[in-house]
Order: structure tokens, then C-alpha cells, then sequence
């Protein structure tokens, strides 16, 4: 096969974002990090739920699924399943992963399988516009909340730790490089990787604009120096800081990968289990147990 | 006993844990090894643990497929199942045929003697405390007894219980044939027969099996090549799990025990997308929650199996009793318009074959097909000719059988995956050779799929509306093409398949005196009210279609037109197959005759509301058996 | 421009974000002003920002439902606003009745001049910025080259303007009248009229509101109690919580932004069972997901209020077009047999009273109502007579107005809470004085509801089956007696109150050449369609039933007698409510006519179908525009 | 009122569950506790969903619902929202609450709406007659896992924890007095309050029966010393050791309060709202804004 380049992973479709939207910038990382992998565009399966962020696998080449909001890591989790020679990759939002969503995040990951999730945090519902999500701030607008929002955000970094995800990373739609790097390594990642990028609406979210993050971020790995990724206690710990720049305005907003490690994926248990039950060549003996048995 | 052959109902009663329902399984096994044919119908305490249970096993020479109207003889292990079985043992005097009751009479007397019923005493529990010194042991004494009275044949029982207890050892089978023969030789020593009942003598065995319902569908699944399972236990389809994990273990595939119902189909549909046959199975609030997902499987064209293990409804309803109440969720649920199948189940023998069938209807058309059947069916037993599942030359498998609804044999349907080698024309790329998963103008509305890891036909899918290349897109043309695309795919099912799924009708007359349309269990208890109306002298023509939906009108419509008046029995309360017939065919006169008291039909009802039907001259309109009657009556 | 008086559709296209819609709002307000009446159909681009939006506003002296076939006067924003609506102007030349194309000449000019098309070149972009040095004021710029070329009333117009910017201080005000005056100014000096349409003088303002068809659900639902929403957003039914957000706080209540549907309905319920007015609002994919939630609802007889605002389905479908594919899902989605109650509206304004009938029926009878609209009503508004809400002096809250489906007032109904006092015989108390919640014996089946905080009403609600005071228990003579006082209420219902929703009928003749029946938007429509054929000289018959289940038949099949045919037009695939009505009724001639395209019909395809059915002379079957028309047609 | 025994809560319906149940323990305690704190009947609401578990209200006095599999926290919101005068106890299980369930428990919690929470851990599905649930310990065997399960377990507190409960406790079934105190405390608690209680299901798990819990308990506030319960890492950092001992046959497992913070709760934070709003008691006003503007 020649050398594929990023485009060679993007679709004909046209993105429908509106200009300025950080998912472009998770959309082309994402291309160059299959192309840098050179993944075969015929494996690699996008699942994505609703949302504008979950409209990014119809604008990549591939075998894509654009499903149901929140419902992104169920398909996706069939697909890997059951052939798991496919790379599978769940684009998500903040709102599909988050509100809706959230009772799938616990079981994927204490199971281990190996998807890889990239949700664009814009920490509002862009599609719907404007209503705010799981991880806007507290005192966000929203055309539902227009007296500012009353309920505190969750914590995508702290959650998908506590349910046992083995790759944990946040990084930045407007730092291409880095998001590259990031969502390169949490595709070669064996087990549940997770990778949460902050990617500005600028139609909907004034408040996490990139002016804001132009001077609000510090990579934790290159900055802070946090450096034992099998660390899990110094992953919690730093990801508990997550959202101080809310109330601090000193505070920064976090890049970088919290947590790395190895362990089994369900698959590999998965074949342990087939290799102790074994093989039945025919059906027919299958269904000949239900005789009456000869004695 | 009918006089045409060997039929004898045995129900066994008593509390759940002390083997009732392991006595049934005894009896049911022991008429296929005296080559006689058997159904079981079980019912388990709504309880965990304990509560009453009782098992209704019908034995007979030809094959029946419902457990009659009541017992013949009933073996009870406690008072309570006496007490529970009254109203029936009452029947006995009216009935003109005896009733049997042999009951454990440790601590148990009955008040008074019913007019018509024989009274067996035996105390169960004291020999099998006393002599056996196992308690454990009440039911093979039971089974003893039983034989001893009735005839049952002994090898038969002796190798059924070899049979279940071979692999706990030689030291326990030979125990339980002690407790069999203590049975017996306690009926010899104490007991005169003053009964009719009598085993005929055991016939050369035929090649059969027994499956519960579940059991079934899980085996038909496996025939034909389901490889990927979601489950969300719910009761009472949890078993279809049960029974299918380690059969998809064995031939590769896997049972995956998801987080809840809306992840279940959504995981299944993933692997469906990836190639693989898929399915899920759940019960009433598993379909409520599919729903979205079901919408989805039909807009997005991927073939799906769910099976519908009906209970009572509505909300959590009543889990351990039968209903067929789910239609209208299987036929209408879910948003928008999008084609659907729908097959339900007659018998535990559909259960395996129509499972196969679902698999090829949602393969070809590429659509969620519901397997429609219920939760008395789920846990009944059958005795049923083995089916065989054969790899032809070409290396298509078929399956084989008595197929009980008149179709030589199933070849199991494999779902139209793109090929590029075949498609040197490019029928199916676009112009700039993008794949047309969805191209609109095939006569069928059928397009091949394109599975991950072909390059050839990469794609996305959406539940958007989309244009032919799958890009979304919502102007009126590409909508109404591919509307019209999906539908015609039913259409092309009504014409290829849908009669095969028509073929279990009976015309008498072209004027009969009622003709009966009936679906799903309550199929098997009118069929039976069917023989019996014929037997008084009427005309009856039966229809029991497999297929509920799409609804070929014609068939309906032609069958209809050939009897004076038309009851569609089932047990719900809408009488929602009559309701769907009025609305797609030109049938207005159809009889709604409808329970919903959470148990099936007795043969009887449908016989008594038949003549009733022509006696008065009814030609339309919904009843219930409280017409009838004048009060609610319960049938178990 | 009819005969009858003025009629007059403007419409105003381009990219969104250039005050498109704004314009379209202006002009409503203007005929308010001017004591004319309005509807305005908007179409927001799929786009989140920019993409093409549009704006249909028609007025009129009398009040009108639908925006016609089309436009009168096209007012583009841009060359991609003609281009769009060439195929109408293109057929300006056929319907002999001029078509006027005012657009802006800035970077456009038209390539052909089309017969019968009269055009009105007018730089507006060129005069925002470089004449008023603020391109936001094009919109206004439009108006006043409107106001100028058709008479539209200087001082209603901007009265509207300023009602709009008083609050951003006087000077904005008095730019935009400047740039009002200025669109008045160039046409005045650079252009003739040529066309006939000419605005009348302003008539006394007449006492109205202008509401969206989301926003008067909001209110209808706030006159009628509602004290807690339950929202999760989903297009297009988000707004109604947008608007109805403030409301609820001011007036003691909350709505609660949820995780999911699934949530929001259980949430509702929650609030309902603690004793509130309580609701939700979704679209089609949230009607799936709460399906579970919807069958406990019914099974446990909790008043719930669920406005569906439809969208085109399957699946995620076409969240931005209009449909009518829900109404199977409202009818049946859930699973097992439980009551509920659909109502339908066709108008705005319907919007409003029914939302307030809506809790009237949810609270009286306990059970799940919904309340179904679209997507195209949602963002549509119209000018109509206010609403009145008063309290009378016993406290009861009346709402009044010129309720659209004729009736003279609805009396709001809380519900039958259990009065410990009242019940001094202990009609709701067992022997042992527990409290009846689900007696079966009273001649409605509505028991009262006992409200946490009661000592006097304390109970359980379960789904499971249940005795009268609500334990668990599923014996056959319960389980029925439950089910039939739970679809009593429905027999009540359509006994005491499915008439007044049965009002809007029109019967011309006992023999009419064609009847029509509709429900939602649609019915708007065919209530035009039915004037033209009337003056064609065909006599017409017409019923728009707002209660769309349960169906009272006799209503319908007395309607159908009175017509050699029945058309029942509506937009989805199946033909939903022909459907439905087919299987209640004893009506088999029913034609459906039906429009998947996500688009609502215009009156004119009724027309031409109508006559199509009465010279072919056909009964019943189902068909579509392409039937008409030979091929694909859209209508916006 | 005269002065209310714990018989005085308890209904007329018996309980159904197999002899030796945990939950009768449950109920036991929550009678008690309800009548330690002499709460009137009529005020309290107990939700919940769907098992074994979940028909405990059934068997209290009061308002009760018993409602959907996994729903039992989305209808108690309702209630307790739109009537805050009322305590809202949710009765739930393990399979209810965090596998069905489990999309609804970051939201009540970060919200923290005042409600109490009382999942009753069995570690499987008993009313579907032994499946294994996310509580289950690797290798357990269920009916569609017959060959032991290979998920890894859910950490029920430290989820909680995670999602920003603010009163959190671990407690016994087979031990009356502990169960009481803490129930009581919960339901005293202004905020969420999540109360896990190790139930044995003696029918369907025999691993965690009341043999093997006999000695592995360890109550973490008297003989841990954990008694600053308002020290957040702390309590992670216990609650991290949650199912040490389904592999260490030494280590313990934990009762006593993990946390306890007292914060604004929802219904503070609405009330806030409710004030800065205002209210109107016209409705006619209301209606009155869509009339075209005086001017
Ligand atoms: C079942 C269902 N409910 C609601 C919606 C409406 N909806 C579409 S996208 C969305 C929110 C998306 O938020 P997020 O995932 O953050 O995506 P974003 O648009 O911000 O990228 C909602 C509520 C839907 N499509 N389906
Ligand atoms: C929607 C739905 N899915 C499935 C079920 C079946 N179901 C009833 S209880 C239960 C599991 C209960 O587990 P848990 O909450 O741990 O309760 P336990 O019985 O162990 O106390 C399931 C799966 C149901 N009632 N509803
Ligand atoms: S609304 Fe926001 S998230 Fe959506 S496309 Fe626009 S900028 Fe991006
Ligand atoms: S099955 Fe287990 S949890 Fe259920 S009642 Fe029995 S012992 Fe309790
Ligand atoms: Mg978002
Ligand atoms: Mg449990």
C-alpha cells in the first residue's frame, strides 16, 4: 500500500461546523495521527453518538457510525467485540459522553476494552444550541438555565480514573501538535484509552474561548513534570484539579496524559475463556444434547 | 384419554424446591423414551425461594400442543396443591370423566370426597424421611407411585433417572431407583386401582428431542449462525441467555452481559454493522427501552434479531405470567416510519425454527425482526422430532425437520455483502467510486453491505436521512427515494416470503360455521378448541400465521370470506392482532375474543365462546371469557 | 390577493444571521398593528450558523391557517434566496396572478426576466454599509422598501421597530428609523411600481397576542397549573422550556434541565405522584426512550402532561423538518395495554388551549396525555385573539378566548385528591382502613390520589398488578377487575368529554363529493384546500378532530356517511391516523393521502388531488403527491 | 402526636424475600431509624427501583413508590424538587443503581439534592435468580456467565465520592445497631446522602455470605481512626481499598461513614434563584407579554 498522508483519511463530506469550532482542529489531528500509524482506512471504525462534535466520523474515510446520542461507546463496543482486528475510535461530546451517556463510561472502562474514546469537551450543547452540559461551569447560561446554572460539573478526568480507564489524557483543540501526539498514543494504547480535548464553541461558549486558553493551559507532563504515568494516586490527585480555573482565575487548565498502564483487555480474557470452554465444529451436536441421553 | 388414542394429563404440585417441576421434567422424559409424545407446562413460584409450583404434563400418542382444559390425575405433594387445584377437582362431577388425585398424606387429609375423584393417599414425606432417610428423595417416590398406578413404564423412568443422576455417581442413581421402587411397592402393598387411567405399553422410541422454549429459540439461534448476543437479564427471556452462552462460546462467538436494554441493542447493532449476526432477547420493559435503537435499526437498514419474550404488562406488570400483550410496541414502537418484521411463536418447536427464520428475514431485508413468544412457552418443555441442521455441497446449511408450520426445509440466509469482484460495473459506486450503500432504484429495495475491513466498500452510516452514498442530506427527493427504498423491502417480503409464514391453515368449508385466527401460544389451545368444535359437528377453518407483520391483506381477507364469522382469541386486552387485521385488510367483521387475567386460554373457553359466537349470531365486536361466564374464571 | 379581501403572503429569504427572520417578525407585528391578522412560517437553516433561512408571513382580514401555495412578493437577501424560490416564481407565468421580486441589487441581477414576474431592484447592502454605515440595518432598509412599494403602514411598522429596540435606549431606535426611511427613500426616487398589491389602510388594533407555536405551549401549560418541567434539549421541542423557564419560576415552580428523557419522565412523574401539575416536552427520539417510563405512567395512573413536537423520523431523521410519523409511538409505543390520551393541534393557537385541555384530561383521568405538534408549528407565529385567564369566585380558574375548536371556555381541572373528611363512610378504605387507591368498583374507574403529606391517604404505587389498596398480587380476578377499571376511565373519557375536541366539523351536504379529515398542521392546510374546492363548486365536508385517541367511532362514521369519499391527508408513510381509524371504526374507504417528504403540504396538492380522487372516482387506498403529480414535488 | 415505634412504619405487606435475606435487616434499620427520629409517616417517601432490594418500600408505611429498573433516583428528584418539605429515601440495589441505573448517580450527586440513598449490595441479581452485577467479584459465576465472570468490579463508594456525595457510609445487614445509626445519620443529613449496605444474598451468592463477612469487617471510624470525615483524599483514598479483600484473604472490608461535608444544597441553591426572579401572581401578566408592546 503506498504511504497514505491525513487526507487520505478524510471523507468527501464537508464539515458543517461553524467556522471557528475547535472540532476541526480534533478532526485533523486525528487524520494525521492515522495517517503517522498508517492505519488501513478499511479498519479503523468511527462511532460516534449526536452532537456537533459527533457528526466528526462522517467527515473521515473509513467504515464510520454516526448512532445515537449517547449511545456511541454501545456500538461501539459491539463492533470491537466481535471483531476485534478493527481499530475502533468513539468520537463523543460533552453532552453525549456526559448527560445522556453516562451510564455506559463506568462499564467500558472497568472492562477494559480496547477503545480508544476522543471526546470534544465545548462544555455546552452546541447542536441544540446553547444549553449547558455536565461539564459547563457553574453560572453558565443556557437557554434553559438563563439565570446561570446552578448544578456543579462533573470531572471527565476524575471519573474515567475511578472506573479503571488505563490511558487517561486531556489535550487542546488548539494546540494541534499536542492533540496529535495525544490521540496518536491513545489509538496504539491497549485497553480503554480516554482522551478528553477541550475545543472551544465559539458560537455558544464565551466563556471557554481561546483567548481564554491561550494563557490557561500548563502540559503536565512537560510543565509539572508528573512523569510516572502508572502513578494512579498522583493521577487522581492532579485531576482533582481539573476545574480550579473556574473559580481561580490563576489557576490552569490541565494538558498532557494523567494515567498509562498495561493491563489484560476483555479480549484477552475473552479468548482465556474460549480457550477453557473450547470448540464445537457442528451444530447438529449442539442440538442433539437436548436427546433424551443414551444410558 | 379422548377415544381416539393414548392423552393423559398428570399434574404435579407442591411446594418449589421440593422437585415438582424435576417430576415433571421425569414424567415429560419418560414419555419420549416410551416413544410417546409430551408437552410440560411449568409454573414457578413468584417467589425466590419456596411458594407453590406445578408442573402439567400431557402425554399422548399424537401430538398435542396445548396441556388441555385440566388434569386427569394430580399428584399432590401438599395440601396447598390440592387446595389450589380444587376448582378444577370440582369440575370432576360435571365433567363425566373421573379425576385422580394422589397426594402425600404425611400431613395431609382432605375434608370430604368429591363426586367423581379417586383419593390415592401415599405419604410421600414420611417414606422419604423415614425409609429413604432423604427428603430430597419425596419426588422419585412420587414418580414410584405414579407408575406403579398408572402403568408409566419403569425402564423408561429408571433410565430417565439414570439419565440425570450418571453424573453424580452410581451410588446416587441406584439410591433413587430405591425410592422409585419404594414408591411402587408401597402403591402394590397399600393401594387398589379404582381408576380408568392406564399407560399403554412403551412403543419403539422415535428421534426426538426436548427443549424448553427458550432453549429452543437459543438452539435455532445457534443453527443458524448467530454469533454475537447482548443480554440484560429480564424474566422471563434471561434464559434465553442461559441456555445459548456456552453453545456461542463453542462456535466462536460471545455472550456479552451489557449494562442495561438500550446497551444491549446498541451493542448488538455494532456487531451487526461489523459483520456479524446478531441478537438480543428481553421481555416488555427491554422493549420499551429499545425503542430509539429499534427506529435507528430500521432507518439505518442493519439486521437485527430481537427476540420479545412477552409477560404481563403494562410497566413491570406481572413478570412470571403469560400475556401477548407486546405487539403493539413490536408493531408501532419505536418513532417515525421505518419497516419492520414480526414472527410469533406457536409452540417450543417454532421456537427453534422460527429463530432460524428470524435470522433470514433480518439478513435479507436487512431490518429488526422481532421474534414474538411469551413467558409460558419460555419454561414449557416439549417432546418434538429432532430437527437437523445439514452443510449442502455449496455450503449453504439448511435445517431440517417437522417444521410444524408446513415449509419443507429452512436454508439459513446469509446477509448480501458487497463485492467488488461482481460489481465490474459499478452498480453500486458513485461516480467518483464512492460506495452507494443505499442506492434507491434496486426492484427489491435490498442493497449489499459493506463490512469493515473491505476497501472497497467503505461507508458511513447515520440515522439521518441521507442520500444513496449515505452523506446526510434532507431534500424531498432523496427523502421520498429512500423512504420508498426501505418500504419496498417490505414489499418484496410480502411478496417472497410472506406465505411460507401462511401456510398452517385449514379450510373446511367455504361457508364454515367459525373460522379462527389466532397467533402465538394462545395458536396451540385454539387449534385444540378447533378439533374439538369439529368433533360437535361444526365447520371450522383455523389460520395461524407466523408472520404478524407486514400483513399480506389478501390472505386474510380470501381465508375470512370463507366462514360465517372469524374470532381472533388472544390474550391481551386490545385484541391487538384483530386490531391490526381491521386496519390492513377490508375486514371489519372480526370477533375480538380476548383474556387478560395473566394465564392462557383453556381450550374450553374458546369452545364455549365459539358456539356462543353462532348460537347468537355474533359476527363482530371484543369479548371476554367474563361474556361467557358471567365472572372472571382462571384457567392454571 | 382573493376576491373576498385582503390576502397578501410576502416572504423574506437569505442567509441567516442578516435579520432574516427578524424581518419576517416585523411584518407579523406590523399586522397586528395595522389590525390585520398573520401567520408566519420560518425556516431556520440545518446549519448552527449561517446557511439559509427564510421567513413566510401572510396576512390577511380574515384569519387564514395556513401560508398558501405560495408567495406573493419575494423579498431576497441575496441571489441564493431567488434561486431557491425560482421554481415558484418560475410559476407565476401558469397561475395568472403576478409574482413580485423585490431583491437586493448590491451583487445580484437576475439572468431572465420571467413572464408574469415584476421586479424591484433594491441595493440593500450597499445601502447598509455605505449609506447607513451599519450592515445590521439591512433587514430594516427591507422593510421600509417594502412599506414604500405595497403601502405596508409607515407607523405600525415602526411602532413594531421601536416595541423592538426601545429597551437598547433611543438611539437605536432612531437609526433604525432612519435606515426605515431610507429603504422608503430609494424606492421612492428610483423605481415605478408596477405590481397590483396594495396594503389597505390600518384598522383599530384589534386585542391580540403573537405567540410561537413552543412559546404557547409554555403559556397554555402555565395557565393550566403546571408547577415542574422536566427538560432535556432535543430539536425542535427545546424552546418550549426556553420559554417557559421564567414563567415557572415566577410562578412557584421549577424546571429541571435532566440528564437524559428517560430521566426527565421519571422526574415528571416523581413531581406528579409528590401532587404537582407537572410535564415534559421532547421530539421523537425522546418519546422512544421514555416508552418504559410512559407504560408505568399508565399502569399506575400518574397524571403526566408529554408534548411531543415531531420531527421527520426514523431514527435521528430530519430534526429540522416537519412530520407526522409520531403518532403510532403515542398510540402504542410501551409495552402491554394501558389508557392514554393523544391530542393534536393545527394552529398556534391551538398550541395554547390545547396544552391547557391537555392537563385537564392527564389530571382528571391519571393517565399519560400527549400533547402532539411539529416542528414547523413550533418556530411558526401567529397573530390571534388574546387569551383570557380568570379566577372565578369558588376559586376555579377559567380560560377563555377564541378557542379554535369551538368551545366556549375550559374550566381548568385539578385533580381528585382524596378528602379524608368527605369520606366519612369510607368509601376508600378498606376494613382495615387502608386507603383504596385503586378501588375498582366506581362507575368512572377514577379513584382520588392520595398526596404525600396526607396521614389519612398514605400508599404504595407499584408497576406490578395490585389489589385495591395497591399491594402486589396477580390472581386473575384482580388482574381484571385493574385492567378494567384503568380503560373505564377511557370509556368515561369518551362518554363525558372526547366531544368538545370533536367540534371543528363542517357539514355541507348529506351526499358531499369529498369529505376530508385531518389532524395537525395538516388540518390547516386541508381547511384551505376545502374553501378552494368549495368555490370550484364541489361540495365539501370537513373535520379536524383534536382527539386524536382514544377514537369515538360513531362520530367518524357518521361524518363518512355524509361523503361519496374521505380523504384523510397527513403527513408520514403509514397514514397513521387512517390507519387507526380503519381499525376502530367500521369505515374501509378511507383514502389516505400522505406526504413523507419533511415537508407539510400546500393546499393546493390537496385541491388537485381531491380532484383527482372525485373525477377517477376513487374510494380508498394510499397515495401520495407523486400520484398527482408524476413525480417528486417539494413545497417550501 | 403520640410517640411512634418502628412497628408504626412498617405496612401491611410481607415481605417476600427468602429467609435469611440482608434486606430484611435493611428494613429493620430504617424502621428504627425513622422512629428514632420520630419522622411522620406521611412526610417520608421511599423510591425505588427494581429487585429484590428494591421492594423494601413496599413494606414501609408512608408514600411509597416502587418504580422502574434503575429509575429509583430520577422519580425520587421529582419528588423531593417539587415538594423539598418531604425526606425522600431512595431504596435501591446494586444492579439498580450501577448497572441500569448508573447514568443517573453523577447527576443526583453533584447536584446534591437532598436525598438519601440506601443501595443494598448483595454483589448480584437476586430477583432474576443469579446473574453476576457490577459489584460482583471477578470470577463469580452467574447464570449468562457460567464460566466466572471476567469484569472487574464498580467501587460503589469511591464512585460516589467521585460524583461529589456529600455524606457517604458503608454499613452491615448483619449488624442492627451500626445499620441504624448509620441510616439515621444519612437520613439527618442535609445533602446527598449514599448509604451502601453489604447485604448477603444467601440464595444466589455464596461467596459473600454472612460467614465470610463474620470476621472481615472493620469499622474504619472506631478502629481505623478515620474521623475526620470531611477530609476528601482521605476518604478516597479508604474507599480505594473497598475490595481489597476479594483478593487479600486478610484484609478487611470497611463500615462507617467515609465522608461528611455540609454544602449548599439544590434546594438552597434554587431558593437563590426563586428570590432574585421574583414572582408573579398574575398569569394573565404572563400571557399579556406576547401582545404586541405598548409604545
Ligand atoms: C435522544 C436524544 N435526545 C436529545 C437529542 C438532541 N441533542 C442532539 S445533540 C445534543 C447535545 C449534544 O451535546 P454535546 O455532546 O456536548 O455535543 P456538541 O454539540 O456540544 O458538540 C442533544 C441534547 C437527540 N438527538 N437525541
Ligand atoms: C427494564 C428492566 N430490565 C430488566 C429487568 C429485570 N430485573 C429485575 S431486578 C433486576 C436486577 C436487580 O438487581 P439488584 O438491583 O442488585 O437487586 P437484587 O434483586 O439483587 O436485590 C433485573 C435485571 C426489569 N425489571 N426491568
Ligand atoms: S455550535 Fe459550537 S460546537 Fe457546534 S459547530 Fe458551532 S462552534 Fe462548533
Ligand atoms: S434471592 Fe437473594 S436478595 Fe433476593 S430475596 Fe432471596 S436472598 Fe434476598
Ligand atoms: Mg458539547
Ligand atoms: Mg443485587
Amino acid at each position: 500500500m503506498a504511504v497514505l498522508t491525513a487526507k487520505d483519511y478524510r471523507s468527501e463530506v464537508e464539515p458543517t461546523w461553524c467556522p471557528g469550532c475547535g472540532d476541526f482542529g480534533v478532526l485533523n489531528a486525528t487524520a494525521r495521527a492515522l495517517a503517522e500509524l498508517q492505519k488501513d482506512p478499511a479498519k479503523v471504525v468511527g462511532v460516534s453518538g449526536i452532537g456537533c462534535s459527533s457528526r466528526l466520523p462522517l467527515f473521515l474515510k473509513g467504515y464510520n457510525a454516526h448512532t445515537l446520542h449517547g449511545r456511541a461507546i454501545t456500538f461501539a463496543i459491539g463492533v470491537k467485540v466481535s471483531r476485534p482486528d478493527l481499530d475502533v475510535i468513539v468520537f463523543t461530546g460533552d453532552g453525549d459522553m456526559f448527560s445522556i451517556g453516562s451510564g455506559h463510561n463506568p462499564h467500558v472502562a472497568r472492562r477494559n476494552i480496547d477503545l480508544t474514546i476522543i471526546m470534544m469537551d465545548n462544555k455546552v450543547y452546541g447542536l441544540t444550541k446553547n444549553q449547558v452540559s455536565p461539564t459547563s461551569r457553574e453560572g453558565q447560561y443556557g437557554s434553559l438555565t438563563p439565570y446561570g446554572t446552578i448544578d456543579h460539573p462533573v470531572n471527565p478526568i476524575q471519573y474515567m480514573l475511578t472506573f479503571g480507564a488505563t490511558y487517561v489524557a486531556q489535550t487542546y483543540a488548539g494546540n494541534l501538535k499536542h492533540m496529535t501526539k495525544i490521540i496518536k498514543e491513545a489509538i496504539e494504547h491497549k485497553g480503554l484509552s480516554f482522551v478528553n480535548v477541550i475545543s472551544p464553541c465559539p458560537t455558544f461558549n464565551k466563556l471557554d474561548s481561546y483567548k481564554f486558553y491561550k494563557d490557561h493551559l500548563v502540559d503536565i507532563n512537560e510543565e509539572l513534570g508528573h512523569t510516572d504515568l502508572t502513578d494512579y494516586k498522583k493521577a487522581m490527585d492532579i485531576a482533582m484539579h481539573w476545574a480550579d480555573y473556574y473559580h481561580d482565575p490563576n489557576a490552569k487548565a490541565h494538558i498532557g496524559v494523567y494515567y498509562k498502564v498495561e493491563k489484560p483487555t476483555y479480549h484477552d480474557m475473552v479468548e482465556q475463556v474460549k480457550a477453557k470452554v473450547g470448540h464445537e465444529e457442528s451444530i447438529q451436536k449442539l442440538i442433539d444434547v437436548c436427546k433424551p441421553k443414551a444410558i | 384419554m379422548a377415544n381416539k388414542g393414548f392423552d393423559l394429563v398428570i399434574k404435579v404440585g407442591g411446594e418449589g424446591g421440593e422437585g415438582v417441576i424435576t417430576a415433571g421434567d421425569f414424567l415429560t422424559e419418560t414419555a419420549a423414551r416410551a416413544g410417546y409424545w409430551a408437552v410440560n407446562y411449568k409454573s414457578y413460584p413468584a417467589e425466590i425461594k419456596g411458594g407453590y409450583a406445578q408442573s402439567t404434563v400431557r402425554i399422548s400418542d399424537d401430538r398435542v400442543f396445548s396441556t388441555g382444559d385440566s388434569f386427569d390425575i394430580l399428584c399432590a405433594f401438599n395440601g396447598e396443591a390440592v387446595e389450589k387445584n380444587m376448582v378444577f377437582l370440582k369440575r370432576a362431577k360435571e365433567e363425566n370423566k373421573p379425576k385422580v388425585l394422589v397426594y402425600d398424606s404425611t400431613d395431609y387429609q382432605p375434608e370430604e370426597e368429591l363426586e367423581n375423584v379417586i383419593y390415592y393417599p401415599v405419604p410421600l414425606s414420611e417414606l422419604a424421611k423415614d425409609v429413604m432417610k432423604a427428603y430430597i428423595t419425596k419426588n422419585i417416590i412420587a414418580l414410584g407411585a405414579l407408575s406403579e398406578l398408572f402403568g408409566i413404564p419403569e425402564q423408561s423412568i429408571k433410565d430417565a433417572i439414570k439419565a440425570k443422576f450418571m453424573r453424580k455417581g452410581e451410588k446416587i442413581v441406584e439410591m433413587n431407583y430405591k425410592a422409585f421402587d419404594l414408591g411402587r411397592q408401597y402403591v402394590r402393598e397399600n393401594l387398589q386401582k379404582k381408576d380408568p387411567y392406564k399407560f399403554p405399553e412403551p412403543k419403539e422410541p422415535q428421534d426426538v428431542v426436548i427443549m424448553e422454549g427458550n432453549q429452543a429459540i437459543a438452539k435455532g439461534s445457534i443453527a443458524a449462525g448467530v454469533k454475537f448476543y447482548a443480554a440484560y437479564p429480564i424474566t422471563p427471556a434471561t434464559t434465553v441467555g442461559n441456555h445459548i452462552v456456552m453453545d456461542l462460546i463453542k462456535r466462536g462467538g460471545w455472550l456479552y452481559q451489557a449494562e442495561d436494554e438500550i446497551a444491549s441493542l446498541g451493542m448488538a447493532l455494532g456487531a451487526s454493522f461489523a459483520g456479524q449476526k446478531s441478537m438480543t432477547a428481553t421481555s416488555g420493559p427491554g422493549i420499551s427501552l429499545m425503542s430509539e435503537f429499534i427506529s435507528m435499526a430500521g432507518g439505518t437498514e442493519l439486521p437485527i434479531v430481537i427476540v420479545d419474550v412477552q409477560r404481563g404488562g403494562p410497566s413491570t406488570g406481572m413478570p412470571t405470567k403469560h400475556e401477548q400483550s407486546d405487539l403493539f410496541i413490536c408493531a408501532f414502537g419505536g418513532h417515525g416510519d421505518f419497516p419492520r418484521a414480526i414472527l410469533a411463536t406457536t409452540t417450543v418447536e417454532d421456537n427453534f425454527y422460527l429463530a432460524v427464520e428470524a435470522f433470514n428475514l433480518a439478513e435479507k431485508y436487512q431490518i429488526p425482526v422481532f421474534l414474538m413468544t411469551d413467558g409460558a412457552l419460555a419454561i414449557r418443555s416439549e417432546v418434538f422430532p429432532a430437527p437437523k441442521v445439514e452443510q449442502r455441497p455449496d455450503g449453504k446449511v439448511v435445517v431440517k425437520g417437522n417444521i410444524p408450520y408446513g415449509v419443507d426445509e429452512i436454508e439459513v440466509v446469509d446477509r448480501w455483502v458487497y463485492n467488488a469482484e461482481e460489481d465490474k460495473e459499478g452498480q453500486f459506486r458513485s461516480e467518483t467510486g464512492r460506495f452507494l450503500r443505499y442506492k434507491t432504484d434496486t426492484p427489491t429495495g435490498i442493497t449489499p453491505m459493506g463490512i469493515p475491513g473491505d476497501p472497497h466498500a467503505m461507508h458511513a452510516i447515520t440515522g439521518l436521512e441521507r442520500t444513496e452514498n449515505s452523506d446526510p442530506r434532507f431534500t424531498p427527493e432523496i427523502r421520498v427515494k429512500q423512504m420508498n427504498k426501505r418500504f419496498r423491502k417490505l414489499q418484496t417480503l410480502l411478496r417472497e416470503d410472506a406465505d411460507r409464514y401462511y401456510k398452517d391453515m385449514r379450510i373446511d368449508s367455504d361457508n364454515a360455521d367459525v373460522a379462527i385466527i389466532s397467533w402465538g401460544l394462545t395458536a396451540s389451545i385454539a387449534r385444540e378448541a378447533a378439533q374439538r368444535l369439529r368433533e360437535m359437528g361444526y365447520t371450522v377453518n383455523e389460520f395461524y400465521p407466523r408472520l404478524l407483520w407486514p400483513v399480506k391483506a389478501e390472505v386474510f381477507e380470501e381465508f375470512a370470506s370463507k366462514a360465517k364469522r372469524v374470532i381472533v382469541p388472544e390474550t391481551n386486552y386490545h385484541g391487538q392482532f384483530a386490531f391490526i387485521l381491521r386496519a390492513t385488510t377490508n375486514l371489519k367483521d372480526l370477533i375480538s375474543y380476548v383474556a387478560y387475567r395473566g394465564e392462557a386460554f383453556i381450550p374450553k373457553e374458546i369452545v364455549d365462546f365459539a358456539k356462543m359466537a353462532i348460537e347468537k349470531d355474533i359476527k363482530k365486536g371484543w369479548f371476554t371469557p367474563s361474556d361467557v361466564y358471567g365472572t372472571v374464571v382462571g384457567a392454571i
